[in-house]
């Protein structure tokens, strides 16, 4: 049963559904690779199956030391959108939109992507300069945005605090439609399960403990499994990567990690439709297809690998959302987890060869490298097999924080927390 | 997460703001910009214990060198970055 | 009908009739019942429709693990989803809603997706749905017309919109020790905390105190459970280091042995005192916690298991104890263990008929026998239930000889007439808590049961919550029977039929084992692929099971499998009771002493920050254009007036003031003399521009530094980490003086008259006062301070005075100006006259921008090193092509618009943007519409032509590219 | 010269308010000090500076971090590192300091105006507290003269000092002040309080 449609759930439902197969192998690792990714979350998995699909690279694996996805792919809140201010990051970005537009037929794995929109809303009138800024930056890139006015977020929207008296009233807002959201897990097993049907090895419960060197070169990888060789050794470990290039000898990055919390309140019937995020503290929520407000804040702002975070921003994150809708009062906070996030100095990724001959590195994606997973993999999967970068993430290179090429679009410096 | 502040006693994270590495080396301001390349951008992200950084911002101001395990927060010491005029506040 | 109201017994006050309504119609329960108790009391069994197939579903259990009986409560308008009936204390006017049925709970169209079971199995929706289609319906279309249907059908309750009129609050609380679970083991526990004298609090998510003990048949000390229970918590009452919280949940375990609870004030009463909230959140700093939480029961998996009138054996005692709510008819007890021997007793004492009980296991305890003869009923050991009959509610159950080993059946199907079967799995200690706080936690095979992991932070966990499951030793005087706590490893009954795990999510055994069938064998994998245990329970009766089950199917342990991460938090908490105080008030409202003033005066305040600022002070009838170009006018023409109170004002004092400042401004300030002030620019260690303001030099070693609105208390912040850990050796001190000092800005041609006829107490001609300098005066007889400096670029003077006679000063200051029309400006008005100069503000500092792009490089000392000068010169920060400050003047005479682009070409699909942006107004002075940018290459454009480029708002139009020195170039009005 | 114009506006409402059901529970006052100083020592002149403070103005603040001094005219405590906060009920106490703290010994910094002052004071006064600070308010944690450099919420700094077996003094910037009240009203409404 390799193929999946609504024929194949049809017949097995007849035969009790006893002949489905496992969505990938369960592979033994092989004494050597063309290439081995370091990390099973969503960049590794996609890495791998571009590497294949797009490069025909298929001797292949991908090394995760626990269950796939445990890491932020399967704890983050969802949110795909493609509205950045400068270029860099508007082409990558859009580039990954229009992967996400035919993923899961791309894998035949339903994703549930929903273009549901992204909601940015504005609190005052020099804040809709701001998105008018972006809207029209995201506009010259070919990429769909709309200011909307509060009348309009109010048809979008009902039960969103639009009244005059609220804290920070609402003015306006910038609207990306193609924007929305994906479910989260499901992209991990997707991109598994297509990377695998390409005959990629999949490799869980497999902890990278050591790079294997030749000189300066890396040429494989020791592993809780044993020792694997590899021609390649790519690593996106996302809020691992310190922990994981010190085992390479790399003691110092432009990479800080740190815990992001995230929320989902008990199931409801459909509440909020779009995804709204708040423009006079840091909030963004939408709603599960399941029925659970999915929503969060800032990141604790300490460095930690912890998946654990405290209560002031548990406490922040309620009110914010409280506040803007009223509504939720007594909707009731089901889970609250924690994710580790690889800050970079400017917010924004790192997607390029070295920084040893034999490595590849991928990192930097903060709070947002959920929506950058299908491009992130897509540019990683060139980038190591043509030794270069694409131009889609020729500027997210490693170099550019010394040089001053930082790609900052909070504007923050290199203040990790603040990005 | 409660910070022992070597003024206040112990307080809650929440008063405190995180200021960062601790254990990069501050060069001069007239050092070579290599050395302020690597003071800027770079970090060593330890995993488990980690020199940093917190003001108290919501107390004494003060700012601290926390040690704090990055793996399980526990908070290892707390002292402050410019010698105070104080004794511990022990009691 | 399934259950009944004992004639007597239980703690609810019988003579309290209380009424309250469930989907519309009335009903009468006693003051003691909860919603769960009062409503099987009056005959209802099903309560709710699961999630996805819409079964009817009963009470299954008693307290926080209920997982069918889920309401929704409407109260002041505000609707509360997912509320457990059994935690519902139920009081006059309650009204109660059943959910995710339509159109009834009786009869549920959604009910036909039964039906569809092998269709929507597990994970079935990965599996289509994935496009692209014909037609129209391309990509991820498809998915999203079927994802509107399918998140229709599920979710559970429905919220509503309307606010929430109840209030919240907060309290911290600090103690010595801290109990979780007034059950006999958090009693003693904090009896001997409280004596050794500590402070002490002792919390219980229950109305009334005393756990397990309240509808234990056991005896201490020689007295029933519940009055020996009754009397350590009276005596904990009456002691001063202890507090007890009863109504309150401990959620959530954070560092620091830091504990949040949710105490439910009001929520069982009719109305709320004045002032009391409807729930109180508590942050509990604990130096120790004593984690008595108890123990969970958990059920046997089996076909049928999910017909109302199946529940938890002790969730059936407790009922008949606690609300003398009984079966009305024959009651079967299945087991795999002992304790439900003691709610077979339980039951039959209380007045229930036991009619069977059924044990998978061969032989049981003498202790058992006692307890079953005393029960009465037939005693089948070494049997298994394989179904359960009946309509929406249970008639009888069907039983067969079971072999525990082999899990295999034998001999006829034996049906037994039951109105109630009553299932008991075993126990499971509440680690819930321990589990937040400590490692992964040990599966013990002989109670098998997760046992509390080894603490990380300080806490330790006793009785039940321990897998101490025997009275006797967790309370020295306790009389209960000798009863073996370990139950059969035995959680599923396999035979034909949809055997149900989580009943809250519909996961049934066969979805476990088509999950792993498809390689899910991670029990997080098994979690997320199936949803088991993701449901407002949080598996609270599922995950062992599942766990089980997945077990078996690996040919792992339990122990191996493991089980899924406990987190916070403990039960669902409302959001409001966690934002708690802020519900309502998210943030305070800063406020300069002109407040009063500009609203009266009809200003449109902004927020700006935490600060209100005037925008305009519009006069009837006048738009925003209007206002700000009059308001502006008045100030090029005579005078106006604007708060600049807001401004960030940072006291730098002592011996090395001047050093400091030379260290974090870009330009020199050692060399300023005492009375005069300075334009400073600060740079960030990146080298990029941060922040500017003037600083005023007040004395040798006294300065008074200010700093834009925006950036008051990261610049404060900055400077004390500068200085506390880079130059500890400096005798600096830093204060914010942001409201100390009330600031009103004076400008335009007349200002000097208007403080001459004003100011006492010092000169204001070019001599006393030269342009930049700094006098103190009077002015209503209040000290101030003036300095001259000029943001508009007329004559100007901004004057402070102590922030108390801020009003004072202001009204004697417009007083003054009355002869010359002096006129109130806002941030519109302040904006459009540094537009007009080229000043820069935050749209330009944007934290992209260096001091060259703005062309504020003449403040780059080159004398001497500064924060951010080793990295202000890297070749990306030079490059010729960044955005670099310019002028714009519409060529179209129509607005220009903050945030458009600039393209080069003129046609409206041109694509090349070179910059945007930043600022725009029109111009009174110029008589146009003009605007600052930022364009690449900058400075060399100026003199060219380019077009804005707003697709968002459809503005197109060619524009100028000028300096931005759009006004007065050479300062002469303001020197003048 | 006028009488400063207090920051809270119309939101002083004098009188009693809230639920009176035990009596009252607090009275809160806003105190309006003639003076507020702080004073900030270097890192070796902090012996120096109280001794200045002892001899200028008699008050007698203790080296222990927090700790201090509450008086009818006069109060002082510790607020951070070398660090004190003075308030008189005259006016003035600024330039007394000056004049006994040279540049060289410390640095005298006028907040008369910058911070309001209320009082706390009744039964109920370390109940209403501990809902706006994560303080333990408990005598025995906070002793009589000492005080507390806190936050409520992230936004609002407070200087607390303990001025009476049941009653505190609170300081905070004077921009905050009427949202704060707002909060400590509320805060108090449980136990029935009395502004005057
Ligand atoms: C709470 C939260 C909310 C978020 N919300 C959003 C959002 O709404 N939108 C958005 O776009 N982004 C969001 N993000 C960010 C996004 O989830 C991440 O940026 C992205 O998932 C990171 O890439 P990844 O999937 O490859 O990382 P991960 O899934 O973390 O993958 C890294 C993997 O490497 C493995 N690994 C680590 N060390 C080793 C080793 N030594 N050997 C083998 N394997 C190893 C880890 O176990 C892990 O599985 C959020 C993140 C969090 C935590
Ligand atoms: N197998 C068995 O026979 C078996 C199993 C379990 C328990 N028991 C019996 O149960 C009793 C155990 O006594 P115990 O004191 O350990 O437990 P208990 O069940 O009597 O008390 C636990 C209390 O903790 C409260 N609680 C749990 N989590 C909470 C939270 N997060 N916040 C606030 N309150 C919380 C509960 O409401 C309950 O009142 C004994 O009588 C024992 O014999 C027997
Ligand atoms: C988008 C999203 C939705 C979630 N919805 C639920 C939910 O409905 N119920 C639930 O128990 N957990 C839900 N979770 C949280 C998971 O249970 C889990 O906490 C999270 O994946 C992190 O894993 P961990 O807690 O095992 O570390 C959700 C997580 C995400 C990312
Ligand atoms: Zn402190």
């Amino acid at each position: 049963m390799k193929e999946y449609s609504a024929f194949s759930v049809l017949r097995n439902a007849f035969t009790g559904n006893r002949d489905w197969k496992p969505a990938w192998r369960k592979a033994e690792p092989k004494p050597a690779y063309d290439v081995v990714i370091v990390g099973g979350g969503g960049h590794g998995l996609a890495t791998a199956y571009y590497l294949a699909s797009e490069h025909g690279l298929t001797n292949v694996a991908v090394l995760e030391k626990g269950w796939l996805g445990s890491g932020n792919v399967g704890r983050n809140t969802t949110i795909v959108r493609s509205n950045y201010l400068l270029p860099a990051n508007t082409a990558f970005y859009e580039h990954s939109m229009k992967l996400w537009e035919e993923l899961s037929h791309e894998l035949n794995y339903n994703v549930m992507f929903s273009q549901r929109g992204v909601l940015n809303l504005a609190h005052s009138p020099s804040q809709m300069d701001d998105y008018a800024r972006r809207g029209n930056a995201m506009r010259h890139a070919g990429i769909d945005a709309e200011l909307v006015s509060p009348e309009r977020i109010a048809r979008l929207v009902p039960g969103l605090d639009l009244s005059p008296e609220a804290r920070f009233p609402v003015v306006g807002g910038l609207l990306q439609p193609r924007g929305g959201t994906a479910r989260h897990d499901a992209v991990a097993w997707g991109y598994a399960r297509g990377a695998d049907r390409r005959g990629v090895d999949i490799i869980e419960n497999c902890e990278v403990t050591g790079f294997l060197r030749e000189g300066e070169r890396v040429v494989g990888v020791a592993t809780s499994r044993g020792e694997i060789r590899a021609a390649k050794v790519a690593v996106a470990v996302a809020g691992s990567t310190g922990q994981v290039m010190k085992l390479a000898g790399i003691e110092n990055l432009p990479i800080e990690s740190h815990v992001l919390q995230a929320f989902v309140s008990e199931a409801l019937k459909p509440l909020i439709d779009t995804v709204i995020t708040f423009g006079a503290g840091h909030l963004y929520v939408s709603q599960s297809d399941k029925g659970g407000l999915v929503f969060g804040g800032d990141i604790d702002g300490y460095n930690s690998y912890a998946q654990r975070g405290n209560l002031p921003v548990v406490e922040d994150v309620m009110s914010e959302l409280v506040a803007l809708f009223p509504g939720v009062a007594r909707v009731r906070l089901l889970r609250s987890w924690g994710g580790i996030m690889d800050m970079s100095m400017d917010g924004s990724p790192i997607i390029t060869t070295g920084p040893l001959p034999g490595m590849y590195l991928n990192s930097g994606w903060c709070y947002g490298g959920f929506k950058a997973t299908p491009a992130s993999g897509w540019c990683f999967a060139w980038t190591i097999a043509r030794d270069e970068p694409h131009p889609l993430n020729a500027a997210f290179s490693l170099d550019r924080f010394r040089r001053g090429l930082v790609i900052d679009e909070k504007g923050q410096g290199a203040t990790p927390r603040l990005h | 997460m409660l910070i022992p502040c070597p003024y206040c006693g112990p307080r809650d994270v929440g008063e405190f703001t995180y200021q960062g590495d601790a254990n990069r080396v501050r060069p001069a301001l007239d050092a070579p910009r290599a050395e302020w390349e690597t003071f800027v951008y770079e970090r060593v992200n330890t995993a488990g214990p980690h020199r940093e950084h917190w003001q108290h911002s919501g107390g004494c101001r003060a700012h601290l060198t926390v040690v704090r395990d990055t793996l399980t927060h526990h908070v290892l010491s707390a002292e402050f970055v410019r010698p105070g005029p104080v004794a511990k506040a022990g009691s | 009908m399934t259950m009944r109201r004992a004639s007597s017994g239980g703690r609810i006050d019988r003579t309290r009739t209380v009424r309250f309504t469930f989907d519309g119609k009335a009903y009468t329960g006693h003051a003691g019942d909860t919603l769960a108790s009062a409503l099987m009391a009056a005959g209802v069994s099903v309560f709710a429709r699961s999630f996805k197939y819409h079964r009817p579903r009963g009470v299954f259990a008693c307290g926080p693990d209920e997982p069918n009986a889920l309401v929704t409560l409407i109260s002041e308008g505000v609707r509360e989803p997912n509320v457990q009936a059994t935690l519902v204390e139920i009081f006059d006017g309650l009204d109660a809603e059943s959910q995710n049925r339509f159109p009834s709970l009786g009869f549920d169209i959604g009910a036909v997706n039964g039906l569809a079971g092998p269709l929507i199995s597990a994970g079935f929706y990965y599996k289509t749905f994935m496009g692209p289609v014909v037609g129209s319906i391309r990509g991820t279309r498809a998915w999203m017309l079927a994802e509107k249907a399918i998140r229709r059908a599920a979710g559970l309750g429905r919220a509503g919109h309307a606010p929430d009129p109840a209030r919240y609050e907060r309290v911290n609380a600090f103690c010595d020790t801290l109990v979780v679970g007034s059950g006999p083991a958090g009693l003693v526990a904090a009896e001997s905390a409280a004596a050794a004298g500590g402070r002490v609090i002792l919390a219980d998510l229950d109305a009334t105190m005393g756990g397990s003990a309240k509808w234990s048949s056991a005896m201490i000390d020689g007295r029933p459970a519940a009055e020996w229970a009754a009397g350590r918590v009276a005596a904990l009452e009456a002691m001063p280091n202890v507090r007890l919280l009863p109504r309150t949940t401990v959620w959530g375990y954070y560092d620091g042995n830091t504990l949040a609870a949710t105490e439910r004030v009001s929520d069982h009463k009719s109305s709320r005192a004045k002032g009391e909230p409807r729930q109180r959140s508590w942050t509990i700093r604990a130096g120790a916690a004593v984690l008595a939480t108890g123990a969970q029961e958990r059920p046997i998996v089996f076909p049928g298991n999910d017909r109302p009138g199946v529940m938890l054996a002790g969730a059936a005692l407790r009922h008949a104890g606690e609300f003398a709510v009984l079966p009305a008819g024959p009651v079967v007890i299945f087991t795999n263990n002992d304790s439900a021997y003691t709610a077979a007793a339980g039951l039959a004492e209380a007045g229930a008929e036991i009619a069977a009980i059924v044990d998978v296991r061969p032989e049981t305890s003498d202790a058992a026998r006692a307890l079953a003869d005393k029960a009465g009923g037939e005693l089948l050991t070494g049997h298994a239930i394989v179904h359960t009959h009946g309509g929406k509610a249970l008639s009888s159950v069907s039983v067969r000889r079971f072999t525990l080993e082999s899990g295999t059946f034998s001999g006829e199907t034996r049906r037994i007439e039951a109105g109630c079967l009553a299932v008991s799995g075993g126990w499971s200690p509440m680690i819930h808590l321990a589990s937040q706080a400590g490692g992964k936690p040990a599966w013990s095979e002989t109670l098998q049961a997760f046992l509390p992991p080894e603490p990380t932070q300080d806490w330790t966990a006793v009785g039940a919550a321990d897998g101490t499951f025997r009275l006797a030793d967790i309370v020295t005087g306790a009389e209960a029977p000798e009863l073996d706590p370990a139950p059969a490893p035995c959680l599923e009954i396999a035979s034909p039929g949809k055997a149900f795990v989580d009943f809250q999510h519909d996961v049934t055994a066969d979805d476990v084992r088509l999950a792993h069938r498809e390689g899910f064998a991670s029990v997080e994998h098994l979690k997320r692929y199936t949803t088991l245990g993701m449901a407002t329970d949080q598996g609270r009766t599922s995950n062992i099971p599942g766990m089980a089950i997945l077990a078996a199917a690996t040919g792992r342990t339990i122990a191996e499998t493991g089980t899924t991460r406990f987190r916070p938090p403990f039960s669902p908490v409302s959001i409001a009771a966690i934002a708690a105080d802020r519900h309502g008030d998210l943030r305070p409202e800063r406020r300069t002493p002109l407040h009063d003033w500009h609203v009266e005066r009809g200003a449109i305040m902004q927020p700006a920050g935490l600060w209100f600022r005037p925008r305009i002070y519009g006069d009837p009838g006048e738009t925003v254009e209007q206002a700000y170009v009059r308001e502006a006018k008045a100030v090029r023409e005579r005078v106006g007036i604007v708060d600049v109170s807001t401004l960030g004002k940072i006291a730098v004092q002592g011996p090395d003031a001047a050093a400091f400042l030379d260290r974090v401004y870009t330009n020199m300030f050692s060399t300023l003399k005492v009375g005069r002030a300075r334009y400073g620019l600060m740079l960030r260690e990146d080298g990029f521009a941060y922040d500017d303001g003037t600083t005023w030099r007040l004395s040798e070693t006294d300065f008074l530094m200010t700093t834009t609105t925006a950036n008051a208390g990261r610049v404060m912040q900055n400077l004390e980490y500068w200085l506390d850990t880079a130059w500890p050796d400096l005798r600096v001190a830093l204060t914010s003086v942001t409201d100390q000092w009330a600031g009103a800005a004076v400008a335009g041609p007349k200002s000097r008259e208007v403080l001459a006829a004003c100011v006492t107490g010092t000169g204001l001609d070019d001599d006393a006062l030269p342009f930049m300098g700094i006098v103190h005066g009077e002015i209503a007889g209040v000290p101030v301070m003036i300095c001259r400096l000029s943001f508009s670029g007329e004559l100007a003077y901004e004057v402070y005075c102590g922030a108390g006679h801020g009003r004072h000063v202001w009204e004697a200051l417009m007083e003054a100006g009355e002869p010359h029309h002096i006129v109130p400006y806002g941030l519109e008005a302040l904006g459009t006259l540094r537009i007009e100069k080229g000043h820069v503000t935050a749209t330009e500092i944007d934290g992209r921008t260096t001091a060259r792009d703005l062309h504020l490089d003449w403040m780059l000392s080159g004398k001497k090193p500064f924060i951010g000068s080793a990295l202000m010169d890297r070749e990306a920060l030079l490059a010729p092509d960044r955005l670099g400050l310019v002028g714009l003047v519409s060529l179209d005479g129509r607005a220009l618009t903050a945030g458009a682009h600039i393209v080069e070409r003129g046609d409206r699909e041109a694509r090349d943007s070179i910059g945007h942006v930043t600022a725009v107004c029109f111009s009174p002075a110029l008589g146009k519409y003009v605007g600052l940018a930022l364009i690449r290459g900058g400075k060399a454009r100026i003199g060219s032509r380019a077009h804005l480029s707003d697709p968002l708002r459809d503005r197109f139009g060619p524009v100028e590219i000028v300096s931005h020195h759009f006004f007065d170039p050479d300062g002469s009005r303001m020197h003048g | 010269m006028a009488e400063p114009l207090s920051p809270l506006g119309d939101a002083w409402r004098p009188g009693s308010h809230g639920n009176f059901r035990d009596g009252t529970g607090v009275t809160l006052t806003e105190t309006r000090p003639g003076s507020i100083v702080q004073v900030t020592a270097w890192p070796d002149t902090d012996d120096a500076v109280r001794a200045a403070i002892r001899d200028s103005v008699t008050l007698d603040l203790p080296a222990m971090p927090g700790s201090g001094v509450a008086g009818e005219a006069l109060s002082g405590f510790g607020i951070g590192p070398g660090r004190y906060l003075l308030a008189g009920s005259t006016e003035g106490l600024e330039t007394k300091l000056r004049a006994a703290i040279a540049p060289e010994t410390g640095a005298v910094t006028d907040l008369s105006h910058g911070r309001a002052a209320f009082r706390i004071q009744g039964e109920s006064a370390e109940w209403v507290l501990s809902k706006l600070f994560a303080l333990d308010f408990a005598e025995a944690a906070f002793p009589l003269g000492h005080g507390r450099a806190t936050q409520h919420h992230h936004d609002i700094t407070a200087l607390i000092q303990r001025t009476a077996p049941d009653g505190f003094d609170l300081y905070f910037f004077r921009s905050f002040a009427r949202s704060f009240w707002h909060a400590l009203c509320r805060a108090c409404e449980d136990v029935g309080y009395e502004v005057r």
